[in-house]
């Protein structure tokens, strides 16, 4: 097959909210952009959240115009369900290989119009913990507001019946597609390979993952979701509405025995979110909070909390050290609280649902595919964090969103506006037209 | 303005398609936001039965790709020629649709979107019944101002490929650098004497531990080295003219009244007879009428206090021949720039007086204040001592001007509290305790806090560091501020603390200190006259207000004004230079081809109806907006209204004075309303909201 | 009762700015506080656009009740606040000839976060259709026909 | 009431050992990860925030750190690895050293010098007194009885048991003043002290509550930490009572047959004497378990001690069996010269004194507990009776 060429100013790794501001930013810049993401759909994490704090708009909406601009955007090229293999440099800019996975789906052919995902015959669940899209067909289209919004081929599952060959109006299945490569010649890579999620097995006090009415931020934020499982809340062992929730904080975050020392900055913030969207989902159930420190120091997210507060969702300061289950699954905290007279008790709390309020860690592998060096916390390491957030100490390699930090929405989409400009700015000077490298001033500098 | 573009707005308004309006309604269900209050199937339903409307559709998402290409395809495939979607505000996606209709071949402003999110399901979440109704009526106004609708076309304007940024701290620094390096020429105008803003004051900052000048210095040299960037230091706008693309703004500079440096620069201040508060080491010491505000700033050199400077002479006597001119004047010039980026920054929350002992013991200081106590270069040598004694116990008190309670906080001349969150205090205190403890090694400090916000990158650390460094962490409760007083004559220090320690279970906990720092909060610097120039709001919080804070967070409602830094809110060094730059990468967006297009929304004549009767040139705000002008056609001349679209804002002052109708403007003209009213009031066809 | 009563309950327009008032509005959706549904929000750029002759129509044509929600002198046009306040003023001058309770026309100056003005005003007006009830249709000169007195709502639209 | 703080308390508690606590943040996962905490008793973060606040009053007259038995889930789990079970540690040698009027046993926790060297004084007493007091050496055949006779070593016993029983009543008197008599919330009548007094008997013998500390295992054989500790208290208590209430029975020159109780006892408390010194001394080398991490020269001590006693014991045996009268002598002494320090500075002053603590805790916090109950019925019931 022959090698698909791209010349472009910049790309862009990842296709999450930084990935496609940042992408957006160049291409309005009048820069020729090619965003490569390695799921069949951008939008990343932010497409699977429920709504968004502090303004409690429905996450899809902000999401899908991004995604739709980034996808009709002039000057971006997307490559999605495709995979970095390499980078090298050249000259002054780099050449990345690119391998575009195979969908079984002829992408130009394919309408979205899901004729073959209703004949698919088989079914396969993903992950029981990741009920986000519980299950697919073989073939399916990855969700309602996908971009692109083209069919794709879970080949491991498939039995081959056909079914969906007949079925297409517009002949695009092909059991024959092969691997495609592109080469890509650019003069600037921009990161934003975003995060993970702590897994809900972490930590051995929280049941290891066993307990089924133990759930992760992540898992509530589909069942709040329009978009989500049920449609509703309900718990996973019985389907039962639950009628007390607790929310276990710094389930993830701040916690040696993790490795993890840092705050992951988002989970305050969720937690009250989904609270305040559990109250309107289930008025009657009784919502509880367990922190060490509520952080909400962003713009409008104090007056958030407080109005948590007032509407009743319960806010305990104590860290969880053990949850267990009863003989009907009902999770059990135990927690040292300090109660309003001032007195300090070790409590074993029975609740309906636990929401683990899990926290981020560094997503991909920046170090080994790009070189640039990663702090001791697993996320990319700066050397002039204050003031050039954004450029790494690869020359003409930047970064933005969560693979720099733990970072909500809004912080995300300013960084992706910062490494738009570095690259910009880099782009203009004579580094980025190849003369010469760009000097960084080269300094030791003590983190924290 | 060229002509051209004149002869097109003209052309637009006057020659609309002729044809018949296919209209296509949508409605959008915003994954249950809408649809689980107003049912939306039968909102397309019966407006489906509407005349002109071709199709009618409800679906989950509308702004999705698949939605907006549901929109698309019927274009296309069903010649639909406008557009009603009922979906969320018409502040999330109005141009999310329009970009569809361009994408799909349609004029993109044959498009009306009505907020049935905001409007209709959020507020009448009580009565569905109601608010489908509602939505019918609502969507049937849309349709019945989409037969009157007409193409329009933006305007289309040359822009000045050059930016002013307002504010020299380090967000406006570092937005003037992105610009100048993107290859916008940048004006930057300081209102002090010297660049470098708050940051010059910092001590050291988090979390690189980097002492602050020197990070500055180095941002400050690469701006200087910009050719594209000039710099007014002690200047203010005064004034500006114009819109997006074309500002002509009006800054007045006040003179330094020293030219250069020069060597006695000390023997100059030393006989000035004046002395006064230096806000560079915040009250901390006192400095001249002539002084330097800091050692090595940017400027270098003296500056002269005006305010205080009585002129007396002194200083012209010791120093150089013609180096200070006490007769210098404060200057006005313009310069015409295509946007504006407001980085003016804050200023620290000033305490009440006896607020936690402020003012009222002399042992209590704020922590701006540490940040020049502990500066090797501040007003002690960076030696922790107050009154002439060595520090030996400190208690930090954090949140003080940050999120306060009201009925338990003052709040302030506006009335209100600062319920927010300042977002840098606590690991600044903790910062600060680390430097403490480097610099008096036995000191006994206390962290008395409310929640420990080391919510960034390596900002945790500090918490844990200044653990292990021993500081005594007390947490309070919101509703009862720790109370600062004075101790007992005999008492070994002079001030007590006293706090309710969540931590100890309730325990009333008595400190002796020797010196309390105040944690304060940010409050925006004020700049209602910035506001006022620009026509930015500020949010309740009274920091400036963006348009959205997730899709936008930089820009304002105003096109061609952005936010950098904490004029926007409190944040930190490295946020400041990230929104900073995010700020300048929206500028570059805007005006880096050199030209900006505006929405159509202006007035227009109908030479058809005009009589010239010149009642809207009379009433006309603007300058050069409209006029008479004389025609001559077929020997006759007569009087025509002539709009100049660039300088009208589309206020509309003419269009209700017209005696004969003549004036609209494009986009929301006056038929279109009228059609509106008569709809919503028209009864529904076969409906069946009570079923 | 017949349902073209019904659906004709008494209507409130409210002519609200870009700028300021429709955006306040917005807030309180985002609130998601609650005010009847009668009430019909336009969004206008200016509300200094509609001579006193468009009050006077929607009054005839069903709207009983009309708050124009401008942003005050915080307008982004200028002339806009002077220039609105006349014509709202002229048109009470009209309002009266034709025997209309100058209460029903209003002018406010609602902000981008004007949550709890927006709210007022709406209850305000929703209080004053209480008392007084429906605009009395077709409007005419007060000599023509009598003065209707405030009735029940639907008692109205039968009279009419 | 306004508590005065003093956060340099810290420094003067690492003197007894590693503590790491200042990192801690109060999350409270300590506490509630405790097996041993209650809903009325939390612990130990409650101790953890009077360390760092330096109420050292408060913490003298808690009794909350002998509750617990060192499981190490608190140390294991804490998110800022404040190991706050060594601090816990920590704390009972600060008491110790506080209940002890004599000083000694702050100076032994404090300094290897001064606990090295009392014990090598104590050894060198028990040579000299050896050589003032010791029989003939009969060496054609082992004659035991003969180089030190039964009753003078029985006197001597008695003389040990009461010189260690005074030092430790009265530091258990200090430690009943300081914790029950000086709270000035409940006062325990006498009755209670006997109607509680089966918690102490309780206590001592079963060691439950370290029971409790291997929580997630089920089973005596299991709970491999209580089991092995239980061992070797019963031995060494069986040990103890057969060495000073029967010596004259126990040291004999006559061979038991294999059969006889008084072999059978003297084996098994050697064995789970001997087991229990290893398995103590290789926990700690290895560091295996949270408990064993951190080791102060006062945990090594003590079994060190005991296992030289235990070895140089069953040295004695074996060459009295080998008829090898000289070793057997020789050993012998050399077993008084360990055994001795072991009983008369580790038990009032040294790591051995929390047998009697730990046991004594928890009968004073019964007590203290069923106080506070019955003053609480009593102050409610005639509330109740309106």
């Amino acid at each position: 097959m022959p090698t698909e060429h791209i010349k472009v100013d910049a790309l862009v790794v990842g296709g999450g909210i930084a990935g496609m501001q940042t992408a957006l930013d160049l291409g309005d810049q009048g820069y020729q952009v090619a965003l490569v993401e390695r799921q069949s759909s951008i939008g990343g994490k932010m497409i699977d959240l429920s709504k968004v704090f502090p303004t409690l708009d429905c996450c899809s909406c902000i999401t899908t115009p991004k995604m739709s601009a980034t996808a009709h955007h002039d000057n971006i090229n997307l490559l999605t369900y495709s995979e970095i293999e390499s980078i090298n440099r050249n000259g002054n800019g780099f050449t990345v290989q690119v391998t575009k996975k195979p969908r079984y789906v002829r992408e130009d052919d394919c309408t979205g119009c899901r004729s073959c995902e209703l004949v698919c015959p088989l079914e396969v669940s993903e992950d029981e913990h990741e009920f986000g899209r519980t299950s697919h067909r073989i073939v399916y289209v990855p969700f309602s507001t996908a971009v692109p919004q083209k069919a794709v081929v879970d080949i491991d599952n498939c039995i081959f019946c056909g079914k969906c060959i007949q079925a297409c109006p517009s002949d695009a299945i092909d059991f024959t597609q092969q691997p495609e490569p592109v080469e890509i010649e650019t003069r600037s890579i921009v990161l934003a390979t975003g995060f993970e999620t702590t897994p809900i097995d972490a930590k051995k006090e929280y049941g290891a993952g066993k307990l089924r009415n133990v759930i992760s931020g992540m898992m509530m934020e589909r069942l709040l979701a329009p978009t989500g499982p049920y449609g509703r809340v309900l718990r996973p062992s019985d389907g039962k509405m639950p009628a007390s929730i607790a929310y276990v904080q710094c389930a993830g975050s701040r916690d040696q025995t993790l490795g993890v020392t840092y705050c992951s900055r988002v989970c305050c913030m969720y937690a009250i979110k989904q609270a305040m969207l559990l109250s309107g989902a289930l008025p009657l159930a009784e919502i509880t909070i367990y922190y060490m420190d509520i952080r909400t120091f962003g713009k409008g997210y104090e007056q958030f909390y407080q109005n948590a507060k007032a509407m009743g969702v319960e806010f305990l300061k104590g860290k969880v050290a053990r949850i267990t289950e009863d003989a009907d699954q009902n999770p059990i905290v135990r927690v040292e609280l300090i109660d309003e007279f001032g007195k300090t008790r070790v409590t074993e709390r029975q609740h309906d649902l636990v929401v683990l309020s899990v926290g981020l860690l560094p997503g991909g592998n920046p170090q080994a595919k790009f070189g640039v060096p990663v702090g001791e916390d697993g996320f990319i390491q700066v050397p002039d964090y204050n003031v050039f957030p954004a450029v790494t100490s690869q020359p003409g390699i930047f970064v933005t969103g969560t693979a720099l930090g733990p970072m909500d929405i809004v912080d995300s989409i300013m960084m992706a506006g910062a490494a738009a400009s570095a690259t910009a700015s880099y782009l203009e000077s004579s580094n980025g037209s190849g003369k010469e490298a760009q000097s960084q001033p080269e300094r030791s500098v003590e983190y924290a | 303005m060229p002509e051209e573009n004149v002869n097109k707005q003209a052309q637009a308004g006057q020659n609309p398609k002729d044809e018949e309006p296919r209209i296509g309604v949508y409605v959008c269900n915003c994954g249950g936001n809408i649809g689980d209050v107003v049912k939306c199937d039968m909102v397309a339903q019966t407006l489906g039965k509407l005349p002109n409307v071709t199709v009618a559709h409800s679906n989950m998402f509308m702004c999705s790709d698949p939605g907006q290409k549901m929109i698309a395809d019927d274009i296309k495939e069903k010649g639909i020629n406008r557009v009603v979607i009922g979906a969320c505000s018409i502040f999330l996606h109005e141009q999310t649709f329009r970009r569809t209709l361009e994408r799909a071949g349609l004029n993109p402003y044959l498009y009306y979107h009505v907020g049935l999110r905001e409007q209709v399901s959020w507020v009448h979440h009580g009565t569905p019944k109601e608010a489908t109704e509602k939505s019918i009526r609502m969507m049937a106004a849309g349709i019945a101002k989409a037969r009157n609708m007409k193409p329009l076309e933006p305007v289309r304007l040359p822009a000045h490929r050059h930016a002013l940024v307002i504010g020299g701290g380090v967000a406006g620094l570092r937005s003037a650098l992105d610009l100048a390096r993107r290859g916008l020429q940048v004006t930057l105008v300081e209102k002090s004497h010297y660049l470098g803003g708050r940051m010059a004051q910092w001590e050291r900052v988090f979390p690189t531990n980097e002492e602050a000048r020197p990070l500055l210095k180095r941002l400050i040299d690469q701006v200087l080295a910009e050719p594209n960037i000039t710099i007014h230091t002690g200047a203010q706008v005064a004034g500006a003219k114009g819109y997006v693309g074309n500002y002509t703004v009006t800054i007045r500079q006040q003179p330094r009244g020293v030219r250069g440096t020069f060597p006695n620069e000390q023997g100059v201040m030393d006989v000035c007879p004046i002395k006064q508060r230096c806000e560079f080491n915040y009250g901390l010491s006192t400095r001249k009428a002539i002084y330097r505000p800091y050692k090595e700033c940017v400027p270098e050199g003296l500056v002269i206090d005006w305010e205080h400077c009585t002129k007396c002479g002194e200083c012209v006597q010791v120093a150089p021949e013609g180096m200070i001119n006490l007769e210098e004047e404060a200057h006005e010039f313009t310069v015409e720039v295509g946007a504006v980026v407001l980085a003016t920054g804050f200023q620290p929350y000033e305490p009440f007086y006896g607020e936690m002992g402020w003012k009222e013991y002399p042992e209590v200081i704020t922590l701006p204040q540490l940040h020049r106590l502990l500066d090797d270069e501040g007003p002690s040598d960076g030696k922790f001592y107050w009154n002439g004694h060595p520090v030996r116990n400190v208690a930090l008190i954090h949140c003080v001007g940050s999120r306060q309670v009201e009925g338990v906080h003052r709040a302030q001349m506006d009335g209100e509290v600062n319920n927010y969150c300042s977002r840098v205090c606590c690991t600044a205190s903790l910062s600060m305790a680390s430097l403490i403890r480097q610099k008096a090694p036995d000191a006994k400090i206390y962290e008395i806090y409310e929640d420990i916000r080391a919510y960034g990158r390596w900002h945790e650390d500090y918490y844990t560091r200044a653990s292990k460094n021993n500081v005594t962490f007390l947490r309070y409760y919101a509703e009862e501020i720790p109370e600062v007083r004075r101790a007992d004559e005999k008492a070994e220090n002079p001030l007590l603390v006293k706090v309710r320690d969540h931590l100890t279970w309730g325990e009333e906990i008595e400190i002796p200190v020797d010196l309390v720092v105040l944690s304060v909060g940010m409050m925006p610097n004020p700049v209602q006259d910035l506001m006022e120039i620009f026509k930015v709001t500020p949010g309740s919080d009274r920091f400036l207000l963006e348009v959205h804070p997730k899709l936008r967070p930089v820009e304002t409602a105003v096109n061609g004004v952005v936010l950098a830094g904490t004029a926007q809110g409190p944040m930190n060094i490295q946020e400041s230079c990230a929104a900073a730059s995010a700020a300048a990468a929206k500028v570059s967006a805007l005006i880096e081809q050199a030209k900006v297009e505006l929405e159509p929304y202006v007035a227009h004549v109908d030479p058809d109806q005009c009589q010239g009767s010149g009642e809207c040139v009379k009433v006309c705000p603007q300058e050069e907006a409209i006029e008479l002008k004389t025609f001559s056609e077929n020997g006759r001349t007569f009087q025509r209204a002539v709009v100049t679209p660039a300088n009208c804002n589309g206020c509309g002052v003419c269009v209700s004075v017209c005696p004969n109708r003549a004036l609209d403007v494009q986009g929301w003209r006056l038929d279109e309303y009228e059609a509106m009213v008569e709809a919503i009031a028209a009864d529904i066809p076969a409906w069946e909201g009570a079923a | 009762m017949s349902t073209e009563t019904e659906n004709r309950s008494a209507k409130i327009l409210l002519l609200a700015t870009l700028s300021g008032g429709y955006r306040g509005a917005d807030m309180v959706g985002q609130g998601h506080m609650d005010y009847p549904p009668n009430t019909y929000i336009l969004p206008v750029m200016s509300a200094a656009i509609f001579p006193p002759k468009f009050y006077i129509d929607a009054f005839n044509k069903g709207f009983d009740a009309i708050t124009v929600m401008y942003s005050g002198t915080d307008s982004p046009y200028k002339g806009e606040s002077e220039k609105t306040a006349e014509i709202i003023n002229e048109t009470y001058g009209k309002m009266k000839e034709l025997n209309l309770d100058p209460r029903r026309l209003r002018l406010a100056a609602i902000c981008t976060v004007c949550v709890r003005p927006f709210l007022e005003e709406v209850q305000r007006a929703e209080k004053l259709l209480e008392e007084i009830g429906s605009v009395p249709r077709p409007l005419t000169k007060p000599q023509a026909v009598p003065a209707q007195p405030a009735g029940t709502q639907g008692g109205i639209f039968h009279a009419n | 009431m306004t508590a005065r703080v003093d956060p340099q308390f810290i420094t003067e508690l690492k003197k007894y050992g590693e503590v790491t606590i200042e990192s801690c943040f109060n999350c409270g996962n300590c506490t509630a990860i405790c097996p041993l905490s209650t809903e009325e008793t939390p612990f130990p973060r409650t101790n953890l925030r009077l360390v760092q606040l330096g109420l050292c009053d408060k913490l003298r007259e808690s009794l909350d750190p002998w509750l617990c038995y060192y499981c190490g889930d608190c140390s294991a789990t804490c998110p800022r690895q404040a190991e706050p079970g060594e601090a816990q540690m920590t704390m009972r040698r600060w008491l110790t050293g506080q209940y002890d009027w004599t000083g000694l046993a702050r100076l032994f926790y404090t300094s290897a010098f001064w606990e090295v060297g009392s014990i090598l004084l104590v050894g060198a007493f028990i040579v000299w007194m050896f050589f003032l007091f010791a029989g003939p050496m009969v060496t054609d055949h082992v004659a035991l009885n003969t180089f030190a006779p039964v009753e003078r070593i029985h006197y001597g016993d008695w003389v040990l048991a009461a010189f260690l029983s005074f030092f430790l009543l009265s530091n258990v008197v200090r430690m009943w003043w300081f914790t029950v008599a000086k709270d000035s919330k409940v006062k325990v009548p006498f009755s209670v002290y006997v109607t509680e007094a089966w918690n102490l008997i309780v206590h001592f013998v079963t060691q439950k509550q370290f029971e409790k500390c291997d929580e997630e295992q089920k089973g005596f054989w299991q709970k491999k930490r209580w089991r092995n500790h239980w061992f070797l208290v019963s031995g060494y208590v069986l040990m103890f009572v057969m060495v000073v209430g029967f010596l004259p029975w126990f040291q004999t020159d006559n061979i038991y047959p294999i059969y006889h109780p008084q072999r059978w006892l003297g084996y098994y408390a050697t064995i789970v004497l001997l087991y229990g010194g290893f398995d103590i001394l290789w926990s700690r080398i290895k560091k295996e378990h949270q408990s064993h991490r951190f080791s102060h020269l006062s945990d090594w001590i003590f079994p060190i001690l005991l296992l030289l006693t235990t070895i140089s014991g069953i040295l004695v045996h074996t060459f009295r069996y080998l008829d090898l009268p000289l070793p057997t002598y020789y050993m012998y002494a050399a077993h008084m010269v360990v055994l001795t320090p072991m009983l008369v500075l580790e038990v009032p002053f040294g790591k051995w004194s929390h047998l009697a603590y730990r046991p004594l805790a928890m009968y004073f916090h019964a007590a203290k507990a069923k106080a506070a109950q019955l003053q609480e019925s009593l102050t409610t019931a005639p509330a109740a009776a309106d």
